[in-house]
């Protein structure tokens, strides 16, 4: 028996978000596909509705949120998954660490991977689409602060769900009414704040919201995960 | 150091067990043996804490074991039907991670160890280009650098070819020797002495 | 306390003052409403008895083996 | 105290004693229904603004004035499900959630045929009128994981963990979309209860239709908790018994 | 050897088509959880554009097309993973029939139960989102006309996933882009009628598409479907 | 009736079987064995048409099997690994659809299979709730009416128990008197007359 020192938590937990990237790295298809099935449902809005750029500006910002909260939702479904399969996840759920905080681990891991580029392209595919340029900086920063909140309240679901053979489309019927709060806050802030209200106001609110999932998502999927893999 | 008490399970309205009671001490290895289906793998999931479907106690160092599960955890490894290797990383990297959570460990122990179970050149493949023996070999090697006293192992031998389950035979009785604990379910005869046997039916 | 009637005859009382439509098919919908609710777990409550009555004969009686 | 909780929770008991109240509760139900009914739809005078479509109120109000209590419902009996593991509190979970998706439907219904006249529309996209859909939708996420979730023991807890996530959230919900819609349309109040302060008359009625509808409501739910305890008693003796002596 | 008759191959169609039925049936989930994901989807719009029913107005059409299209592709990953999981789906290819008809009784039944209650329930959602009322007809029709296809394209790439064990948004990002075409002309007619076009040449657009679609998507489907079996 | 001429398939760069020819006559029971990865399962896919990862040239009667490819599959029942039983079907519709596809059978004669397999009084309950073995039984149950000649069973004995095990021993070698022929893969030792291996190392 070669024994090494026992781990504080911030090493395990650095270890599995160090983990979770480099799968992400190997898997490109889990970075890729989220960005083009926004960038894709996003395009899909000028064939749909109109190519006109007026029209387009005005509902630039509703589109754009929903096609991130769409993308971000389904790619969810990746984020316990292969841990169940393969075992990783009773490994995880054995570590002797709080689960909390290796479930808030895989949670940034994804965000980063299939959040964060959304967010990084929203100002061009806001171009695309019209959107008044004063906007762009509220859509980017409420995005910014928003779909993390969206990631952790999906890994909710996604821990619910991670054991059905057959999800289809549950996970979305579980958690896109969750998500009705943030995407209020962020289509009113760009609203808003072009009608002349303080952008502060709504940042705010989603930085509470997004403190509070922090605290209080992770334990929720952790409590799930023990459920499901009951 | 792992004791029951009076343990009852029960899986669609079928009972598995009840008024189970027995102890693993240092130095022993318990073999869990039954039929299909009579309950194993279910009874080791129910003592990692994986599963609280049950009724009864379970104890760690005579403590109840919900108390203390921190100091459990730090001292088990668990190896069940599903190995926990992930596909798409390589050995090194499922052995790193999979260790980390418990011991902070050298690269070159690790390498040590893959070498020791016979995966030298396979370290940087990934692991979907493996067979299921090597596989299965990549979550052995952690055996080797584990700081758990207690191992439990749900069917290790599936999948693995005679010198690797002699080695893994060796292994589980030197762990004994040096005062861990092994709890093992197989329908394979062990040559392993001082071997207790708990018999599900 | 009661007022009288509010409607002279029975057509009237159909016509609902020509809502008709909207109070018949609320009341309508609320018929139904409580009949699903109330009768499916009745005539659940039958079959759920029926099945187990079955099975418990069938538990009697059947050797779920393979006959040679 | 610790004890009747303890008894409450066992499903035999539960069954023999609500076998026992069942016939007096429905047939309460029905007497206040058809009290209720006939003096709503007979006696009720004619509203000066909507005219006799005033009816739907004494049906509407009651149905979704109790469609809100449901999460709440669930929230707490998920809550002593998952701690205390008492099955009677899972069992209420299972059948509160297909029920309270009924009495939802339902005051959306009665509220789109009432906004019929009452604002020339079906819907519009008020707060209130959204959030309840969203609570809708929501009570269909904890129906279809139920359904979903073959192993019951793993569904049980799964869908106690939903109802208090989902609790959580209705409310949330019910804030901000709040917020969002009076931002947006200040006017659309509803037209209300103006009624409330006309006497009894109005009153009455109405009273005995909230009755009648929270009686349905523990009938249905009784009957529903007990055939769900039929069938996951089916293998105790006392079951059996029963069973023997049809 | 009990031996029967041996099957014309309308009584395999048949025969398959009513036991995916019968398992939809069983599965209430498949059935319900389109038509609840289309319905979530299309109440998210005016939430994040605007509760004004003028503006609803304009995007109605749009919004409900793509809402469809989402509902319907996401849906469609149970067209073909049980029976691959359990083995059923080698029994087809092993049947004496051609795989193309069998292919053809499952795509019929997955649109009879996840497509035609989303086309159902489209008036209901065209109202409350305020289409103009000449417009339900047209876009009842035109969703009547083009989900099938939408059907038939989304079930070749399902089967030529169906193996993968993470598929995650690859199947949108393949078969969204396959379904422009039916996107175009669905809300082109709808607003071109608006605009006093004929409804007739539309519906004649969507109709030979999904004549070709019948005619064609299955082989596709069949072939894919050998392909991932392998 | 079918015949393989210098069959060769190779997976991930390993060659699992070159220049492999074999006859399998009416009659007949085929036994196929070798160790696990030899490729078993993937030769029987190969002669099934599942997998076309291959070079050589089988026949059926005689005749190139891809030109009559539907006279094939009328006279072929395959049990792989995964049995094709729906979970969420009852055993008797599972059987209905199983068996309609080749042959139209009267409901009387699926119950009575069902019930030969044991099943009976579970010819209505879903067959998740079943056993695997149970599961088993039902997929084998099409063994009893279907019309084949050649069956092809891909490890059919897993989690039969013992009584069952026999049954099936007795309905193969009853099959291959009836004229039928029979081509298994199995860990375990056949005891039929008539028997001939065909072993891939
Ligand atoms: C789809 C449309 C509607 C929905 C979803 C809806 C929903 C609700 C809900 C949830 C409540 C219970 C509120 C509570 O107890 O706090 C309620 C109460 C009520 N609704 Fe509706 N409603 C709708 C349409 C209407 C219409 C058209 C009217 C009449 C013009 C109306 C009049 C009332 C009244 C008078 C109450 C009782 C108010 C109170 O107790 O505070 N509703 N409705
Ligand atoms: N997820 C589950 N839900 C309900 N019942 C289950 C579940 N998993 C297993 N069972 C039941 O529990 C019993 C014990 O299963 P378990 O896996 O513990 O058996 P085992 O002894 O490990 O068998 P094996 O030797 O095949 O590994 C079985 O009869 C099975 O039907
Ligand atoms: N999908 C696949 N892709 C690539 N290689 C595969 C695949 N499936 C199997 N193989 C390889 O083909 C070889 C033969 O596999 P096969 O399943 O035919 O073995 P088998 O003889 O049936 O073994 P067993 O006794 O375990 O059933 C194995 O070495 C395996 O690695
Ligand atoms: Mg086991
Ligand atoms: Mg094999």
């Amino acid at each position: 028996m070669t024994v090494g020192n026992s781990t504080p938590t911030s090493a395990a937990f650095l270890s599995t978000l160090k983990r979770d990237l480099l799968i992400a790295y190997r898997r490109k298809n889990d970075v890729v596909n989220p960005f083009m099935f926004f960038f894709i449902v996003v395009s899909l809005f000028p064939i749909a509705i109109s190519p006109d750029a007026d029209k387009l500006g005005e509902i630039a910002a509703g589109v754009l949120w929903i096609a991130a909260l769409l993308a971000g939702m389904l790619s969810m479904d990746s984020l316990f998954r292969a841990d169940y399969e393969d075992g990783s996840l009773e490994q995880l759920l054995l570590s002797p660490h709080p689960l909390y905080f290796m479930v808030l681990a895989k949670n940034i891991s994804h965000w980063l991977v299939s959040g964060l580029p959304v967010v990084l392209v929203s100002p061009v595919l806001a171009y695309m689409l019209n959107l008044p340029a004063e906007s762009y900086m509220t859509l980017f920063l409420t995005l910014l602060l928003g779909t993390p909140v969206l990631s952790l309240l999906g890994s909710i679901g996604v821990a619910l769900t991670v054991g059905l053979g057959s999800r289809g489309l549950i996970l979305a019927v579980i958690t896109l009414p969750m998500n009705v709060p943030v995407l209020i806050t962020g289509t009113l802030a760009v609203q808003q704040t072009l009608n002349g209200a303080t952008l502060a106001f709504y940042l705010a609110i989603l930085g509470a919201m997004l403190l509070a999932s922090i605290a209080l998502a992770p334990l929720a999927s952790a409590a799930a995960l023990r459920i499901s893999v009951n | 150091m792992l004791s029951a008490a009076n343990l009852f399970c029960e899986r669609d309205d079928r009972v598995l067990f009840q008024g189970l009671n027995f102890d693993i001490e240092e130095g022993q290895v318990l073999q869990i043996v039954g039929s299909n289906g009579s309950g194993k793998t279910t009874l080791m999931r129910i003592l990692c804490g994986l599963n609280d479907g049950y009724k009864g106690m379970i104890s760690w160092y005579g403590e109840e074991i919900s108390e203390q599960i921190e100091n459990f955890y730090q001292s088990l490894l668990y190896i069940g039907h599903r190995v926990g290797v992930n596909k798409v990383l390589t050995p090194i990297e499922n052995l790193r991670w999979g260790c980390s959570l418990q011991a902070q460990l050298e690269d070159e122990q690790l390498m040590e160890a893959l070498s020791t179970v016979g995966l030298r050149g396979f370290e940087e493949s990934q692991c979907f280009t493996l067979s299921a023996g090597q596989q299965q070999r990549v979550s052995l090697a952690k055996l080797l650098v584990s700081p758990a006293k207690l191992w439990v192992l749900d069917e290790p031998f599936t999948t693995l070819d005679l010198r690797a389950v002699q080695h893994l035979e060796n292994l589980v009785a030197a762990h004994a020797d040096a005062g861990g604990a092994v709890m093992i379910t197989t329908h394979h005869d062990l040559k392993i002495t001082n071997l207790s046997k708990l018999d599900l039916g | 306390m009661l007022n009288a009637i509010q409607f002279s005859s029975f057509s009237e009382f159909l016509n609902m003052g020509g809502y008709a439509f909207n109070v018949w098919s609320v009341y309508g919908l609320f018929t139904i409403f409580l009949g699903a609710n109330l009768l499916v777990p009745m005539f659940k409550k039958k079959q759920i008895l029926k099945d187990l009555k079955r099975r418990r004969v069938v538990n009697k009686n059947a050797r779920p083996e393979i006959n040679e | 105290m610790w004890l009747w909780f303890s008894k409450l929770g066992s499903p035999k008991w539960f069954y023999e004693l609500s076998g026992r109240w069942l016939p007096w509760l429905v047939a309460a139900m029905f007497a206040f229904l058809f009290v209720g009914v006939v003096w709503a739809l007979l006696f009720v005078p004619q509203d000066y603004q909507q005219g006799l479509t005033n009816r739907i109120f004494y049906v509407h109000v009651p149905v979704a004035s109790i469609s809100l209590a449901f999460f709440p419902l669930m929230a707490i009996a998920g809550t002593i499900t998952l701690v205390w593991k008492m099955k009677l509190a899972d069992i209420v979970v299972k059948t509160a959630a297909p029920l309270g998706a009924w009495f939802t439907a339902f005051a959306l219904a009665s509220g789109s045929i009432w906004g019929i006249d009452t604002w020339g529309t079906w819907w519009i996209w008020d707060g209130r009128l959204t959030s309840l859909l969203f609570q809708f939708f929501l009570l269909i996420g904890v129906v279809s994981l139920r359904s979903a979730l073959e192993d019951s023991d793993a569904a049980a807890k799964a869908c106690a963990l939903l109802s208090i996530v989902g609790c959580i959230n209705v409310v949330v919900i019910k804030y901000s979309v709040d917020w969002w819609n009076t931002l947006h349309q200040p006017g659309t109040d509803f037209v209300l209860s103006s009624n409330k302060a006309n006497g009894p008359d109005i009153w009455v009625p109405l009273v005995l239709m909230i009755g009648a509808v929270y009686l349905f409501f523990a009938v249905s739910m009784i009957m529903s908790t007990r055939n769900e305890i039929l069938e996951r008693e089916r293998r105790s003796q006392w079951v059996e018994e029963l069973v023997d002596n049809l």
